[in-house]
């Protein structure tokens, strides 16, 4: 395996105005609370990543900023304007695609449609505009070879896919779209040790050119080697956001498990899980 | 297969005969059933069936239930139903029956007016399923109960008292837009084939076939654009996604509440057409037009293989479920059976059709 | 010989099984072969396919019902011009000349709820419900219609599913909300005649009860005095007749010189014993 | 909230006021609707529909479709639909009107096996949905015609030609079992009710209520049965899975395919329990029985709160989605609106009842 | 955190005959052969790791052992007997608990009803059997503290579950229903730090017990924490079958990723992903 190549790990842009942030968030489902104020930004070629025990909000977080769900309380700016996006369409216009957590995918459906779903490629003008069909499938056998998945056909149902090819799928599809920032809410999780390399080193390309990406996972590991900043969320709420370099693999996972014991593991796992 | 892009042949795939491939389509699913039916009336019925006069006189019923169907079938693989449909071709009968008889408009405003009113309640009733949250079922249900009952009172207010309104083919004889929408298509070509001998002529001389039903070219006419835009266009992804999961689908950036707002509007303006294509060739309309259309239409689409819960089938499939339903309908009208046993006679037969073709499609494709 | 009957009422309708049941008998008596066709629900589009799928036969006869003569005319002209003879029967009486049929068998639903709303006011009503299963069918309308005209006094119309349990409720409610109803006419005996009775019987009123049609239940009631009468139209000779006319003018070009009519005939408790058995073989 | 052991209090946890929790359940919702319903009668209807035998009145044919709403229902639950419980109605009722009439059984061998036929005839529609992967709207549906016509061809072979069977009242006038299927319950104590005046009474002093119709206390049985069966009984359980989502269900150790069968066989014996007490009340059957009541149970089921993809609903609901559209369909008779306007007026109810229901739900749960 | 304790990883009991033994399982859908003939077993005591690509076949393998898939070919042996399970069900009441990759959760069920779904306890006799809602509740709780996750309440859907939250049911379920064999597909995808350890410190503990452990995972560092033997999948064949000790990390990464080029990330994950 080539060890010669490093991540270039400057200094993120920081000085760049954020493309969006988010202040004060709060948001409730019914008596549930399960953001109750959390602040966060994204400046445009920095990977900024939200960590945090399991259930501590980061999906809903991230949904109130791609516009799946509007904010109890609390504002968002883009561009230093106020927003508030009323459906994920509008906030894929204006430039940030997301890779949810559930997928967002529609089993019945191929994977060509499902990439496409909702912003298919068109040919032909008027009333002979059409779906591009052999563009479409072009563009994802493609994709998805470049994040390590031979797929066997674009026509085959989403549903029939493995775990970890359909989350390829989800993720290609929102690289392929992503203009302005690109949210990935836990990509890796279901993918193998190749496609993930290409996940992160798709971060790490995606961040040069000057994409804002928001990267949620509990992998330390994953989080350390692509993150510019690290914000750790804990019960709806921010436990604080560290730069590159400000922590330890250590105190991050600490952090991460909000704090509590951890059961005894360290032996086999060399410090971090 | 024509989704298919084929890159370097895969180990983990075994040859897929055409056959196979192509019946494992929903939309060429049902051309069993209709293979089986049309076997099964080859053998019991009266020939006079399978004659170009018995082929259009199942066809025209198949064709104006087909026109409900894909609409229907449309509506369903975006994910809803529309229980109006039936109520709907009474109502806008109704409104076409008054605009045409009662106060004399000429076809040309007639009948954009009737789409344009079908229309708007299909917007309503859309509308109030999105944004009330509530299952489509029960909404398009109340509006079904009514639309119903403004027929009916509405056809006493146009006729004072009555439940027939009469006179609409005297009304539009001489429009210059009727026969696109009402008789038959292509009666001089007809009427030449009959001299030639060519078409069965009626011991006077008159083609038994006086043409081609305009409903029938109406329903090709629509399965043929609804399959293009289902497969083709960017809006028929949209009805699949829609229909699949609409969570999903409004995550991935699909316009979920328009396209299910349009394929309600699009459902009553099927309804419409038919309406107006039947009030025309009936020269009347009563407060039971439609009686239980909505749900054959359903049938014929779901023999053509959608799914009710959605995301799942395809307007050819509709096409071919009407024609199966149509024929079984008439068909036992050419057979010897005793009507006491038509029912159990078109409950059987439904059943063996789609039994037969997803026995087929089973067998052929290998799933279980 | 074929002979093809399409009516507009189904063959699961208590009223026109008997017609059914009419024409089936004169098949046998006259040595015909009788095929009996009807739409799944009151619907004259469809009706009207059915007569164009029977022309396609070409039988010996064809036998109509014409309760929609705008809908029905071409199919029934179709007929008349491919040389096929037609008789109609039970509705359309005034239209079935001009369509090219020979014949008419029946008696006009308009005309048979005239003579009952005429009966009914007769025996002292004043203020009457009329109950329809099946609103929006044409000839149970014309049934109401004409008895609103023959009656005279109010007359409301009661819409109803062909429920019993519904049609008896909601007879009751009408009968409890409004306090000068004194009769009650049904469109049909077993549907709605029979719940009527059981609703005005229970009321504890005394209400005068009428229907169209027979049923052995609502004529054993009007034996009991629990209600007025019947009107039987006698739709056993609509069947049986205009089989039996066309088979004798498909063997010998017989055929009679004028429309015959088969009712109204009113069956009250001095002739409602004697149809009870009838009634519940299916004959009347 | 009977399922809760609630924990330390937790800081990601609202105060929810009871009546929030209440209205949550899927069982409480419908309760809004009946509400509303009975606000809107009593304003607009004679006094008399709230009286005791008004009351009444309205309740015997809501028992009727509750019956077959509450079986609706927990097959709706289930994840299945029968479409077939209408024809089920009059197929059953036939099947017991033979057994009584023109077999001569006592009622203690005739219900047993009119219960039995209608549960076999359930199993072997639940086994072909099952076994052919068919959806049960189409299997279902071909049952609604099969059985309908073998109705009436039974019917005119019973009885020699009539497409009405009667004499079922006095065949089982005397047996001991009948009390238990037909006529009013209670009646002594009635009587002495109305003696001390606390019941009305016609001037010749008999009650004007003369009992409680049985049918009324079997839906109540039900309703309190099927509540206990979904919500505390292992069973409940896997209804719930085997709608919700069947693969996960199978994949979690549930029976589905049992569960399902199950569910048919019950709801064509809740078919054949309205069908005994209707065929004994009315004394006769005939092939119309029962038509479109499988529409009318899923209606009151949906307006209960069921949803129509399974896997959510609840008993209760459904009971009280029985009463409310008994309740619009037989009060509007109480009313000086004019009848031409029936459904209009009863699709406008049922909508507006369960948008209330849904609006309370929302604004009392903070859904959105 | 507590560095004292070690995993016991002894020999696992390797003489002892296999619960399962699967011999050349081949499973097609349709024209597509998901697995050409993989040879698998698992022994009492042992955590048996299944490890390989995207769509190597690991998901559809663990389903035929319970259950789910019919093989198209091969044959079962459960402790020693050849055995067709007709259902999951079967499968369940034979011993073999399985955490599915899809988690098999009903979305609108609450957390209680999910855990014992199928196999519900019940208080009373006779007719007066039910379900006994209390102690159900009880478990839950209980169960999914074990695994660190504090539930508001038993009877929140599963549906409105965190990813995290979800997966730690469906793990406390297999755990507490799994009685000769537990199958884990990829449980430690969705959690966080906390959680992870606490399902591999489980996993330990059960095979302790003497129960057999079939771990699924793409985490080379989990599946050598805990794993005994591991075998490869990759592309519905298996590369083979390697006893702990007999492979170091990086040849086990290697295999996983089907032999194939990683994208250059080596750098800052130390070796492994
Ligand atoms: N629609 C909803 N209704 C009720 N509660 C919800 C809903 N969605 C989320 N929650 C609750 O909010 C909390 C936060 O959920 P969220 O999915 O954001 O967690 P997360 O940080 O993404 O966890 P994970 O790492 O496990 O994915 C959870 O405890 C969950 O139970
Ligand atoms: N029902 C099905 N129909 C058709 N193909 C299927 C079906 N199920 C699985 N496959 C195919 O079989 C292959 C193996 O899938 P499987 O889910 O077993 O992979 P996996 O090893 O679990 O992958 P992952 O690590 O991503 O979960 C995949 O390529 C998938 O596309
Ligand atoms: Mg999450
Ligand atoms: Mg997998």
């Amino acid at each position: 395996m080539t060890q010669d190549t490093k991540f270039h790990h400057g200094d993120a842009t920081q000085n760049d105005s954020p493309i969006v942030e988010m202040k004060n968030i709060e948001k409730h489902f019914g008596n549930i609370i399960a953001l109750a104020g959390v602040s966060f930004d994204v400046r445009p070629g920095e990977c900024h990543c939200l960590l945090g025990d399991n259930g501590a909000g980061k999906s809903t977080f991230i949904k109130t900023m791609s516009g799946v769900h509007r904010p109890t309380k609390g504002e968002i700016l883009f561009e230093g304007k106020p927003l508030n996006f009323a459906t994920p369409r509008d906030a894929m216009e204006a430039g940030i695609a997301t890779v949810f957590q559930d997928l967002a995918m529609i089993p019945l459906m191929s994977v060509t449609r499902n990439f496409f779903m909702g912003r298919e490629p068109t040919t032909g003008r008027g009333l002979m505009k059409r779906f591009d069909v052999a563009k479409a499938n072009e563009v994802t056998i493609e994709a998805m070879r470049q994040m390590g998945i031979n797929l066997r056909g674009p026509d085959q149902a989403v549903g029939t896919l493995s775990g970890g090819e359909r989350q390829t799928v989800a993720i290609a599809r929102a690289v392929y779209f992503g203009a302005k920032v690109l949210i990935l809410d836990e990509p890796t999780s279901a993918l193998g040790v190749r496609q993930t390399s290409n996940v992160l080193a798709t971060i790490d390309r995606v961040r040069k050119q000057g994409i804002g990406v928001v990267f949620i996972s509990h992998n330390v590991r994953h989080a350390l080697a692509v993150g510019d900043r690290f914000t750790v969320l804990n019960r709806g709420k921010t436990l604080g956001t560290a730069k590159r370099g400000e922590i330890t693999p250590e105190e991050l996972q600490d952090l991460m498990a909000g704090g509590q014991e951890m059961a005894a593991l360290e032996g086999s796992l060399d410090g971090t899980i | 297969m024509n989704d298919t892009v084929q890159g370097a042949a895969d180990e983990r795939l075994k040859a897929e005969p055409l056959f196979a491939q192509l019946i494992k389509r929903p939309e060429l699913g049902a051309v069993a059933g209709v293979i089986l039916v049309v076997i099964f009336f080859s053998i019991t019925a009266d020939r006079s069936m399978f004659s170009l006069s018995g082929i259009i006189n199942f066809m025209t019923p198949a064709s104006q239930l087909g026109i409900l169907a894909i609409g229907a079938a449309l509506l369903m693989i975006g994910g809803e139903f529309d229980l109006s449909i039936g109520s709907m071709v009474a109502f806008s009968g109704l409104f076409f029956g008054v605009c045409a008889v009662t106060w004399h408009l000429p076809l040309v405003a007639a009948i954009p007016l009737t789409f344009i009113f079908a229309g708007a309640v299909g917007a309503l009733s859309g509308n109030l399923v999105i944004r009330s949250g509530l299952p489509s079922f029960i909404v398009t249900l109340a509006f079904l109960f009514i639309l119903r009952g403004l027929s009916l009172v509405g056809l006493k207010w146009a006729t004072g008292g009555s439940t027939q309104l009469r006179g609409v083919r005297e009304a539009v004889e001489n429009d210059w837009l009727a026969p696109v929408f009402s008789g038959d298509a292509f009666p001089g070509l007809f009427a030449k084939l009959a001299d030639m001998g060519l078409v069965a002529t009626f011991n006077n001389g008159t083609p038994k076939v006086p043409g081609i039903p305009v409903e029938i070219l109406w329903f090709v006419a629509i399965a043929l654009i609804a399959t293009y835009v289902l497969l083709r266009m960017p809006v028929g992804n949209w009805i699949f996604a829609a229909g699949g999961d609409r969570t999903a689908a409004s995550n991935s950036g699909v316009p979920v509440n328009k396209v299910k707002v349009s394929l309600f509007m699009l459902t009553a303006c099927c309804a419409a057409l038919v309406a107006i294509i039947t009030v025309m060739d009936a020269g009347s309309t009563d407060a039971r037009r439609g009686f239980q259309k909505e749900f054959e239409a359903i049938i014929a689409a779901v023999v053509g293989g959608c799914l009710l819960t959605g995301g799942y089938g395809s307007a050819i499939g509709a096409f071919f479920g009407s024609i199966i339903f149509g024929m079984v309908v008439i068909g036992l009208t050419y057979t010897n059976f005793d009507q006491d046993w038509f029912q159990v006679f078109l409950g059987g037969m439904l059943l063996i059709a789609v039994m037969f073709n997803n026995a087929i499609r089973k067998r052929v494709t290998g799933e279980r | 010989q074929d002979i093809v009957v399409v009516a507009h009422g189904q063959a699961n309708d208590p009223f026109w099984s008997v017609v059914k049941n009419g024409a089936e008998q004169a098949a046998k008596d006259a040595g015909v072969n009788v095929d009996y066709r009807s739409p799944e629900t009151f619907d004259m589009v469809a009706m009207s396919q059915l007569i164009d799928a029977a022309v396609n036969q070409e039988p010996a006869g064809l036998i109509v019902s014409i309760p929609d003569a705008d809908a029905l005319g071409p199919s029934i002209q179709r007929a008349v011009s491919a040389g096929i003879p037609v008789i109609s029967i039970n509705s359309g009486s005034d239209v079935s000349k001009g369509l090219g049929a020979l014949l008419h068998v029946g008696q006009d639903e308009f005309d048979a709820g005239k003579s009952a709303g005429a009966k009914l006011a007769e025996m002292g009503g004043k203020t009457a419900i009329c109950v329809n299963q099946e609103v929006g069918n044409v000839s149970l309308d014309l049934r109401c219609d004409g008895f609103a005209e023959g009656f005279g006094g109010s007359v409301t119309v009661l819409p109803t599913s062909n429920d019993p349990a519904e049609i008896e409720a909601k007879v009751a409610a009408a009968l409890s909300s409004d306090t000068a109803i004194d009769t009650v006419m049904a469109l049909g005996a077993s549907t709605a005649g029979e719940p009527a009775v059981a609703a005005a019987k229970a009321s504890g009123r005394d209400v005068n009860v009428a229907s169209f049609d027979l049923s052995a239940s609502f004529l054993q009631s009007i034996v009991d005095g629990d209600a007025a009468f019947a009107i039987d139209q006698q739709q056993f000779l609509q069947g049986y007749l205009s089989v039996n006319f066309m088979a004798l003018h498909a063997k010998f070009g017989l055929m009679p010189g004028g429309n015959v009519p088969s009712g109204p005939n009113l069956i009250t408790a001095d002739k409602a014993a004697q149809v009870i058995e009838l009634s519940a073989k299916g004959i009347r």
